[in-house]
């Protein structure tokens, strides 16, 4: 009777809590807004400093095994680190870096230990996985021969640039799903076309992977179920981090309705602009909620239904949250709102970058529908 | 008997047991659904029964004292007691007034006269309790409390008009708040609190007919009525610690109930039930996409809302807004119930347009029913729209409207 | 390319405009709150003589042919009528008789002219459509004999129990579509089973057809294109209706937040009331102005492509409105909108009937995608 | 040319033929969709030429006076350009100011020497011109405008700033509202009017960038700068009378304007346009249900608007609230747009999250753009949230918020 509701399990360990601690101070720190703009007019999109920072905190191994240099503590503990970066629109590719060691630790072997060594001690690395822009589509376009050699191009690969591994989502010569792991080293710059993006602290590229010849390719039936769980931990992590961004955004609504007058009263008072600031809090909450239960319910092996349905809960929930915030935020400042100057336009781009990446809520929401209405 | 695991494991058997055989199923006609739903003598009659029946049994009153009629063990046990009442999807246990709200507060500041007067009719159901706090036109501003009660000599003589009274013309007392003094400095020290017959000269509770077309609430007129001055509760200019006092078991902030059954939830498992009945376009209603998307958003919130109500007990969850999640409850949950009880009446088609009394009408109107009757919980206790305020002031920090 | 949009044509003649001032007068006068209230606690659920009156009016031939009694206007002018009637909630058998005469018009021939002549003289009709609770599904369940002996139940039949005759949509024993002309005085009481409406100003029965004679059996090429016609008709006046009865609700809330104090001030200066109150002003004004376009695509004819867009849209647009409209009307009343006495207890019923009826709004989307978007 | 029914039918067809031959097609680089909009040289230049095309093929102030620069024809002439400009999709004239607001002002109550020295540079795009109303902090409170003119001899020294000021920083001439007195009893009527050169020492347009990235508005500071007391334009202290009868022409309420063409609208057939170049889960996006059930309630919504408009002129359908569909005018149409072109943004995927300078971003991310840039209606000229207080108070009838 309660399988449409399903597991409510939420849990919050101690190392989650510290973290949370940790992570909310480091970014307050290294990312106030002037260190954002900065940022955002810049090439490479992050502070290669402040990454080393990270990496030397063990941020990258969190979710790694301790035999490979990591904490051995699962996603979980990193879904703080992530929203608090959310919060403070913090250029990183951080998202991407797990997201491809998980990828490469789910779809590898003991042979691959060494690539994820790389990557908790501190390299950077990304997965290429789209080739058109439908997250719902077949994105094979990437061939990759007997030989190793590759043929075809990937399409807004997330912080390819810095990358010193991607893994990329291809197809044999059988037409069978494998990842190929490409060496950042062999991918030039003149192969790689920077996308203007809309969320300016973000970096994508679309690569020409033609003539590169993976170091590595991963074939085993581990591949299908950890492309799988990639798309569902990404979409998971992208709601992490826009619900940090929808909490910085509130904030920035709350502050200038407190501040500002019109009509000889503080705007705030206005139910107008109140109750729907009041909406945009219970959303995030719920998504924050969400995300922290969809933490709770993945394990180091294949994601279960419960994992899967909390993981797409979670993107939905946050994607329609950060959509409302952003375009309210815009509004609510009014004149201001509408300015570059004002934060609003960070977040409301924010906002159409967090729908895009893995899928936005409709995507979710009719994936959900068979797993949830159907199993009665 | 005190709590260890072995015996709560027991007695949870031996609950689920005793249900399984006892919990009276369809009776033929609609049961309300709350306890601020009962509108026939048909429905009350069937209700004291079951109340009684429970009572019998040993299964209410759990950690009350054995003196006055309770089973005098652990409070954990009528926990488990709830529970089961909610998973046999029992009736409720309907005098709630008394129960949850009279009950603790007679066994926490009541004199020994007043449990031994009182306790025990409340467990059976024989006595049924009202309340009588809010007034017309003063709404939920229990401190303009203008209904007066003169002292005159071994009496109070009572003037003036109560509302939103459940179980009012049903009821054998009433919890009133009234003035007895309208000159003190501060309002609120002019308010006592009474254990106040209902079936008295000058008391009249005229039954309020809701949207539904059923009743339950009542508005409470009274006229020169004479009730002794041993049902004042506590001191006279007292009544207002009183009040609070109640309102915090109402509220379930002090623990002490005797039940907590008071109302059966309609959620998604029973929505999911009614799509299993109804075609759109010749198919299965579960095959439309734009339907399947509007249960699947209310799974969403469905979820979000009690994995938040989790939530709300980890701290380093909740440190930006710490009582945010609790102050938004009622907003969240009321609103929620209020689409998808919405949904159920609306997807049927045109049996939807169906009521009550319609003998093709779908679960006898259950769905048309519980939406417009959900309006007491979007409506009582401040709006939706005010809970929006509390939440943009209190949680939120931001002006006054 | 203005394909998607179509039709902007809005006429409205000295006809209407006249009859629209006239039918408001006499709904007014015919039909104030008391007597509402009264009439639905009656078993007939509308007043004989104003009915004849009514008749005497001439309402009941508007839309039929001058060579039959009519007034030759067709569909246009009986809209500002039955939008009055939604305003006042009036109880009244003209939907469901008018529905009848355009059903036996578009579907008959001569021969009709007789069942036409005593309608337009004054007599009560209605249409049987429903045989169970799907306005998408097959509803054909009623079957008529060579002989012309019917078969079979019907739902829901609006007003039948006054009509002299009732049009019964069923099938032949070929299956083929056809049209049963029943005469009321042959069908008892005793197979009419009363429904108990959520609207309680409206009066419908289930019927059981079974061992009753059709008086005549319209069978041409005519039927099916007329069932369809009768079904979007339908579905426009009760748009026509719920639009009326919208604006009764809306004026209800207005002047329920213009007099009514909180916290020392009017609760309609509150925007969190205000607002929504706007939303339903201007949702009522786009569904009224959908529903006179509609009635200006409606001709003699078959109905075209526009004017099937225009119904559909116009019953969408009403459905939605007066359901908004109905479910704030209580809610902004407050304890008092949650008592039976409350006029929004009249307005949240008829909302769920003028929903209920000829499809909701999803139904007629549903239909309206292939229209608009399947043919560029 | 009077407007013969023939005349207005052969002028339509040469106006069509000319459109056919001469509408620029896609330049390379997006153009701005309004007037508002104009943020780089490019655009400028672009559009420049193109409204100087228009005016020397005959097209461009068809009523204006010959000896001005104008057509000397009917106004009819100019409906069939503005509608032949709209149906070819022809980028915008954008000279607005100038055209619609500035020029009729002139016509009507400017002196000859006025209309000699700036009329014909308005047609051609010679001079652009710009509005000088709202400040800072001050919004659309024009009463309240604070900038300083102060007579010294022949000149006129400005101090104070003007925001939003469109195309400011590419303007020759200003129509400017300053204070000129600040002791009158009301403070209407110390306002005087200007026709300002903004090339002149002490003016400063500074642009302000946009949540799209791109420009089109400015600051304008005024930092002592001497204006030719010739300037002013009607009496000093009249400016009030001035600037209401500019707003009647930027309202539209008064006739005159030469040209409307001075934004390009985008449509639902737009969106149904960009729809053919999608996919959703490997099939053309138009058959996803959810998709489909958005379109149409989108075109619902635009037809509805559509017809309402249309609805305003008779009388007979509009007596209950006779000028409610004017009055929602704005809240309807900016916020459908607002929605429209959103979806235009988000259906698109993972390209909806490029932007304008890429190269592989939707039709040079178009959609993204004009949603952004959509707020600006939402937004300027009074917001969505006043426009409902607006409805609700002046339609309706409610009490001020």
């Amino acid at each position: 009777m309660s399988a449409i509701i399903g597991s409510k399990k939420i849990d919050f360990s101690d190392e989650q809590s510290m973290l949370l601690d940790v992570a909310r101070e480091f970014v307050k720190d290294k990312s106030p807004g002037s260190e954002v703009r900065r940022l955002l007019e810049s090439e490479e999109g992050f502070s290669q400093p402040v990454w080393q920072e990270l990496v030397d905190l063990g941020w990258t191994g969190i979710n790694l095994p301790e035999s490979v240099g990591g904490s051995g503590l699962g996603i979980g503990p990193l879904i703080p680190v992530i929203e608090s970066m959310g919060k403070g629109l913090m250029g990183t590719p951080l998202v991407s870096t797990v997201l491809a060691s998980e990828l490469i630790r789910r779809a590898g072997g003991i042979a691959e230990e060494d690539v994820l060594e790389d990557i908790s001690g501190g390299v950077a690395a990304t997965v290429a996985y789209l080739d058109h822009s439908d997250w719902g589509g077949a994105n094979s376009g990437v061939t990759v021969a007997e030989d190793g050699l590759l043929s075809g191009r990937k399409f807004m690969v997330s912080d390819a640039a810095h990358a010193a591994w991607i893994a990329v989502v291809g197809a044999n010569s059988q037409g069978e799903a494998v990842i190929a792991l490409v060496a950042g080293s062999d991918v030039s710059a003149q192969v790689q076309e920077p996308h203007a993006l809309i969320d300016l602290t973000k970096r994508a590229t679309t690569i020409d992977f033609t003539g590169i010849k993976a170091r590595r390719v991963l074939s085993s039936e581990k591949v299908a179920p950890a492309i799988r769980d990639y798309l569902l931990i990404g979409a998971l992590l992208t709601a992490a981090e826009a619900v940090g961004s929808t909490s910085a955004c509130l904030s920035g609504i709350v502050d200038y309705l407190k501040t500002r007058k019109q009509f000889g009263k503080l705007i705030g008072s206005f139910q107008a602009l109140k109750h729907p600031t009041v909406d945009i809090y219970v959303g995030m909450e719920q998504a924050r909620s969400l995300v922290y239960h969809a933490s709770s319910e993945i394990g180091e092996g294949p994601l279960s239904t419960e994992a899967e349905v909390a993981c797409r809960m979670a993107k939905a929930q946050a994607s329609d949250t950060i959509q409302y915030a952003g375009d309210r935020s815009v509004q609510f400042h009014g004149g201001f709102g509408f300015t570059w100057e004002c934060d609003s336009s960070l977040f409301i781009r924010r906002a159409a970058w967090s729908q895009q990446q893995f899928g936005d809520a409709m995507h979710h929401r009719k994936r959900l529908a068979p797993l949830l209405l159907d199993t009665l | 008997m005190t709590a260890t695991e072995t015996s709560l494991k027991n007695f949870q058997s031996d609950v689920d047991q005793w249900m399984a055989e006892n919990v009276p199923k369809n009776p033929g006609f609609l049961l309300p659904l709350t306890f601020l739903e009962v509108g026939t003598e048909q429905q009350l009659d069937f209700l004291r029964d079951w109340q009684h029946k429970l009572w019998s049994a040993g299964f209410l009153g759990m950690h009350w004292p054995t003196q006055y009629g309770g089973q005098g063990s652990d409070a954990a046990y009528q926990g488990i007691v709830d529970k089961a009442l909610t998973a046999h999807n029992a009736p409720i246990i309907f005098n709630t007034i008394g129960l949850n709200w009279t009950g603790p507060l007679l066994l926490d500041v009541g004199t020994e006269e007043d449990r031994q007067r009182y306790i025990k009719n409340i467990l059976t159901g024989d006595e049924i309790w009202c309340q009588g706090f809010s007034e017309p036109d003063h709404g939920s501003d229990l401190g303009n409390v203008q209904t007066k009660a003169v002292r005159d000599g071994d009496e109070y003589i009572v003037n003036g008009s109560k509302i939103w009274t459940t179980l009012g013309n049903y009821a054998d007392h009433m919890i009133l708040l009234a003035r007895t003094d309208n000159t003190t400095a501060r309002k609120y020290d002019g308010l006592s609190f009474f254990l106040s017959p209902m079936r008295v000269q000058g008391v009249e509770a005229r039954p309020i007919r809701k949207v539904t077309g059923e009743y339950g609430f009542n508005e409470t007129f009274f006229t020169d009525a004479r009730i002794p001055a041993a049902c004042l509760l506590g001191d006279e200019g007292g009544g207002w610690r009183m009040a609070m006092k109640t309102l915090e078991y109402e509220r379930g902030v002090i623990a002490g109930q005797a039940s907590a059954h008071s109302m059966q939830s309609i959620g998604l498992e029973d929505l999911m039930d009614a799509m299993q009945d109804f075609e759109r376009d010749g198919a299965p209603i579960l095959q439309d996409a734009m339907i399947r998307d509007e249960l699947v958003k209310l799974a969403i919130e469905a979820k979000a809302n009690s994995i938040s109500d989790r939530r709300a007990a980890i701290p380093a969850l909740n440190t930006d807004h710490p009582f945010g999640i609790a102050l938004s409850n009622k907003y969240r949950h009321t609103e929620y119930a209020r689409r998808l009880k919405m949904m159920g009446a609306h997807v049927q088609g045109p049996q939807g347009a169906l009521f009550m009394d319609d003998d093709q009408s779908y679960k006898g109107g259950f769905w048309q029913r519980a939406y417009f009757a959900n309006f007491g919980t979007t409506i009582g206790g401040g709006t939706t729209q005010i809970q929006a305020n509390i939440i943009g002031e209190h949680v939120l920090g931001l002006p006054k409207s």
